[in-house]
């Protein structure tokens, strides 16, 4: 049993409404000092064996082909501790 | 006597708002406009948040929305006492400002969905829902991708012990709804978040093949005559 | 970094420039250094390249379209014709509808749900700009078969990108198409249309006139949005450290369009606005060219001032960003305080970006030295124009051969087959995702024959008045491939009846041409007869086309989707109560069956579902009985006779009489005269159902043959099944099974 | 200037259709050997000055009021380095 991260972020020249929307209310809100926000996601991906190489290359053909959409995303794969 | 006065509220991205003022009107009161930026209540009698994507719904529905000035004076405002109906988009400002338990998220089938929907009235004691009978059943439009009412177990069960379930979708629950919840309301029974859309069903002509909607606003016009 | 200005240009007149890779053809090229009397600067190069694309220019279609005006029809309902960003008709009492659609085709097979959702995005800005309030949109969509890998990819993408764009404006989307063909497999179709409502004196358009005004940029930032073809100049001709490589999908911010919707009808309302024009492709530089060329002819603009989204974008690329959810407004120096306090109130970024002057010339600075110094007018209405040669394709003549297809004898089993095929079946998976019900004003929509909305509780203090509008948008691809010019006579013939069939009368039409490539004469020649078929049926109609859109190169290598002329027409009711709603509404009414039935099945749903053929010809064109079919019908409607009706195209009375059936679960029992094969299956134009309730059918009747069109009786509603006595009896609950199940088992 | 993240989960107890539609595809997409897939959010803040103490605890008070509806979903807030 292993947990592998995916985070997957709009590529960064790709317009983020989300993060912008957030980002435009925050002043109204009383945060100061931020400049950008930018919004993505994360899937945690429960394995039932080990995070081992054949296991995490399985989670990056599944973060290609399914978790992100590589016209506009890019992501990243961890396994987390 | 002058007519009552029943505020809707219109955040950046609401929807519903013209409808909502039309339904007001056409059961007989008066619609007053509210902005979201101004900290002004205007006196009204009651206030219905409509449905909409305020905000564009981004990061969650009503999110941002529930920290708009009109809404710090509204949160107090209903919590003591004054009248307030969410619908959609306004329900789910109303629970994100917890004024209403529980919250409302994605769809269990992952689509936005508009659809004549079948609810049935489970608390005709609110005063939002004195004009139906328990157990009438209404047509009503549901339209959203973000409907599916959760809450904690202990919160659930202290809404159906406390008669707070106002209404349940009957005929396929089109979200995946907890308790098939299509609408709840705080202890008190003045304010009422559900998702369907009464204000599209008061007209025979437009909208769902009903005029269900009607009720809500004669319910509340009956009672500010009463107060 | 260096940046090529007018002066530098002047001092290198050899410099070669990438005018190749942007797509500029050399005596393109050659013209553009002949209208300055130099090399254009980078800058320069960027504007004529995508102003003279095929996309904005129209240089292979331009010459066709031209039929359009000369053959259009005396209408004293068109207030403005062809030429601006969507046509506009007078719809009475005041009041006016303009009406347009538009292709996203290549984008939306890139990236289904952005590219989908930005088309509506953008039609919905060319009818904000005409100063309207849009109050309705639609889409036509085509997509490769229905059980293809890519469909499943594209369709559900497509729809969520509609969905979630248009749902997020809060405008009812009251109609569309869905249908499949192995030939859409890399080319899908995604047509979208927007309806708006204004004052007939309230029409704004797209000029730039009096020196001294002020040129206002609002909305979105401008970032590396579509602009592929930019980075090659920003990079080819300057050192530099070569940018990153510039995203070519655009990305849609429908909360930012819902705002400027009414940022920009405030701003109409407090009259601040002298012209407007949105920005789609080609952005800054279609918005400036144009503006200015239908102005006083001159405007100066400091690049440096438009807002980024990313510092880095070079000249050329803001010029041809394609960031969306952006506005162009031309006004008086004395308003621009009230206009900006509307931009602030509804939070919509607003900046100068430069002023109208008289010198006949559009002057771009950048860091202060001029890239830009054009005639607009070269740039925005003097493209190339092209006469493409063209030919009938080599097999034609074979195409058009008949052939005998073997009929069923069970024609209960034919039925049942053809209502579950994907392109017949219920479309409630997709259009269940689309709201059409926010704002209240929607009469009809899906699945009615004609999305109808009231209009007079559209906007606040508007006249009291019954009318409404009513819209279908109608192609059939495989018609159109057996005879390009029948074929879009008879996608505007069931547009037309679509319409007509609700009480409305057919008033005006918009058009997306959606062909392969321009440069194979085979596709040129379908084209040329597609437009030539139209132009000549919107005569004869006494409809005229407002405006509308075409799209070429839906090709993949050498093979081109058919021809898809898609037709959008608009209507008016003058009493929307007295609407005539689809299908069986209640039992004991009398049916009719209006038009003629010949036995046609060339291009039909019964040849492709069953036989997977195409060949032969399409149905006959009868427009006289269009015509007159209308006439009965808007008549019977406004003398409230009949009591449902339902036009009949795709898969013939069969079709017909099942979805009549299944509007409100009302059997009902029909007898034919004629081989039930033909008379069911049959394709022949220029027909429609009707319920009549008893009492009524003999004035009806009357009214048919006053109008000389044929009425026959077929039996009545009532009951729980579609019994045709002697041939088939079938549930409705068996029907609706059937026609309900099929999307959702392909698509989830 | 200086990059935060924000993770937010939906609390374990509440259902997540969208890491069930996932995991569900993922046999027929030919990926064996998942258990369970949950999809949250992840939002990338870019401060303009340091992710000082003062900085992180306003970023958190952040995620508790706007970025996570603690009805529903929990939070972490971490500096990315
Ligand atoms: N198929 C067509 N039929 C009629 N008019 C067309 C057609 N295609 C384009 N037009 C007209 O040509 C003009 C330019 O079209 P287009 O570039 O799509 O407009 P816009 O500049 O608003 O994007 C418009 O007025 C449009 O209505
Ligand atoms: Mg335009």
């Amino acid at each position: 049993m292993a947990r592998v991260v995916v985070d997957v972020m709009l590529k960064p020249e790709i317009l983020d409404p989300q993060g912008q929307a957030i980002a435009r209310a925050l002043p109204r809100l009383g945060f100061s000092g931020v400049s950008e926000v930018r919004q993505g996601k994360r899937f945690e991906i429960e394995l039932e064996g080990a995070a081992d190489e054949a296991a995490l290359a399985d989670v990056r053909k599944m973060a290609e082909t399914l978790l992100a959409n590589t016209v506009i995303e890019e992501y990243t794969v961890r396994v987390e501790g | 006597m002058s007519a009552a006065r029943v505020g809707v509220v219109t955040f950046p991205g609401t929807l519903d708002d013209q409808d909502a003022a039309r339904a007001v009107r056409l059961a007989g009161a008066e619609a007053v406009s509210l902005w979201h930026g101004d900290h002004d209540l205007k006196g009204v009698d009651a206030v219905f948040l409509p449905g909409g994507f305020s905000y564009g719904d981004y990061l969650r529905c009503g999110a941002i929305s529930r920290f708009a000035p009109l809404m710090e004076e509204l949160i107090p405002a209903a919590k003591s006492g004054l009248p307030v109906l969410g619908t959609c988009n306004g329900f789910q400002i109303l629970c994100e400002a917890h004024l209403l338990p529980g919250a409302l998220t994605r769809n269990a089938s992952l689509h936005y969905v508009c659809r004549d929907q079948r609810i049935k009235v489970e608390s005709a004691t609110t005063t939002w829902t004195s004009a139906f009978e328990p157990g009438q059943e209404l047509v009503l439009p549901i339209k959203h991708g973000e409907g599916r009412y959760v809450a904690s177990a202990d919160t659930l069960e202290a809404l159906e012990a406390n008669g707070q379930v106002v209404f349940r979708y009957v005929g396929g629950n089109p979200n995946g709804s907890l308790n098939d919840i299509a609408g709840i309301s705080n202890e008190t029974g003045t304010i009422v978040g559900l998702m369907p859309h009464p204000e599209h069903a008061v007209e025979d002509l437009v909208g769902a093949p009903s005029t269900d909607g009607l009720g809500f606003f004669t319910s509340i016009l009956k009672k500010l005559v009463n107060v | 970094m260096n940046t090529d200005s007018v002066k530098r240009a002047a001092e290198t007149p050899d410099e070669a420039m990438p005018f190749a890779e942007l797509g500029m053809k050399q005596d393109e090229y050659d013209r553009v250094k002949e209208i300055l009397g130099r090399r254009p600067t980078s800058s320069e190069l960027a504007i004529y390249s995508v102003m003279w694309s095929e996309h904005c220019s129209y240089k292979s279609s331009k010459v066709h379209l031209k039929q359009f005006a000369t053959k259009a029809p005396e209408s004293e309902a068109l207030l403005v014709g062809m030429g601006e960003n969507a046509g506009v008709v007078d719809i009475g009492d005041g009041w006016a509808a303009t009406f347009k659609i538009e292709s996203h085709n290549h984008p939306s097979y890139v990236e289904p749900h952005q590219g989908a959702a930005t088309g509506v995005g953008g039609i919905v800005r060319d009818i904000m700009s005409m100063g309207a309030r849009p109050i309705a949109v639609m889409d036509a969509l085509r997509f490769g078969g229905a059980d293809q890998a890519d469909t499943r990819r594209v369709l559900p993408g497509v729809v969520e990108g509609i969905s979630s764009y248009g749902n997020c404006l809060g405008l009812p989307n009251i109609g569309g198409e869905v249908v499949f063909d192995p030939c859409y497999i890399g080319n899908p179709l995604v047509n979208a249309l927007c309806v708006g409502l204004l004052r007939k004196d309230q029409i704004k358009l797209a000029t730039a006139p009096g020196p001294g005004n002020k040129v206002v940029l609002f909305g979105a930032s401008t970032g590396p949005d579509g602009i592929g073809g930019a980075s090659v100049l920003a990079s080819a001709t300057f050192e530099d450290e070569s940018e990153a490589k510039r995203p070519a999908v655009q990305v849609g911010d429908p909360f930012m369009e819902k705002l400027l919707i009414e940022c920009c009808l405030e701003l109409y309302a407090a009259d601040v606005v002298v012209g407007i024009q949105d920005l789609g492709a080609a952005g800054v530089s279609c918005a400036t060219t144009e503006l200015a060329a239908k102005g006083t002819g001159g405007m100066h603009v400091d690049l440096n001032l438009v807002p980024l989204r990313d510092s880095s974008l070079r000249p050329e690329e803001i010029l041809m960003s394609e960031s969306q959810e952006r506005m162009m407004a031309v006004v008086s120096p004395s308003d621009i305080p009230a206009f900006m306090a509307i931009c602030e109130k509804w939070d919509v970024p607003a900046v100068v970006i430069g002023e109208v002057t008289d010198t006949g010339r559009l002057v771009m600075t950048w860091d202060g030295s001029v890239i830009v110094d054009i005639p607009p007018g070269t740039a925005a209405d003097e493209g190339p124009v092209y006469e493409r040669p063209f030919h009938e394709p080599a097999g034609q003549a074979a195409l058009n051969q008949a052939v005998d297809l073997p009929r069923s004898e069970d024609l209960r089993a034919t039925l049942l087959q053809l209502l579950g095929s994907p392109n017949l079946a219920s479309k409630e998976w997709v259009t269940s995702q689309y709201d059409r019900y926010v704002r209240s004003n929607t009469v009809l929509a899906q699945p009615a024959d004609a999305g109808m909305l009231r209009i007079s509780e559209v906007m606040d203090g508007a006249t009291p008045t019954n009318r409404g509008i009513a819209l279908a948008t109608d192609g059939n691809g495989r018609y159109a491939k057996l005879d390009p010019y029948a074929g879009a006579q008879l996608a505007l013939a069931e547009a037309y009846r679509n319409v007509a069939v609700t009480g409305a009368k057919p008033l005006a039409v918009t058009n997306c041409l959606n062909f392969g490539s321009p440069e194979d004469p085979e596709v040129m020649w379908q084209f040329a007869e597609a437009v030539r078929g139209l132009a000549d049926a919107c005569k004869t109609l006494g409809v005229p086309v407002t405006g509308g859109n075409v799209s070429f190169y839906n090709q993949t290598g050498t093979a081109a989707i058919h021809p898809t002329p898609v037709v959008g027409v608009l209507g008016v009711i003058d009493d929307v109560a007295k609407r005539v709603r689809s299908g069986f509404l209640e039992p004991g009414l009398r049916i009719a069956l209006l038009g003629e039935t010949r036995e046609e099945f060339g291009g039909s749903e019964w040849a492709h579902v069953v036989h997977s053929h195409l060949g032969g010809l399409p149905p006959e064109v009868d427009l006289v009985a269009e015509q007159g079919l209308a006439s009965v019908m808007v008549e019977a409607a406004a003398r409230g006779l009949v009591a449902g009706s339902h036009d009949l195209s795709d898969g013939g009375l069969a079709i017909a009489l099942a979805e009549a059936c299944l509007a409100r679960g009302v059997g009902a029992t029909v007898s034919l005269v004629g081989d039930p094969f033909v008379d069911l299956f049959s394709e022949s134009s220029a027909r429609a159902l009707v319920a009549v309730r008893p009492e009524a059918f003999e004035e009806f009747a009357a009214l048919c043959a006053s109008h000389e069109v044929p009425c026959y009786g077929l039996g009545e509603t009532g009951g729980d099944a579609l019994v045709v006595e002697g041939v088939l009896a079938i549930s409705v609950a068996e029907l609706r099974d059937t026609h309900t199940k099929t999307l959702p088992a392909l698509f989830g």
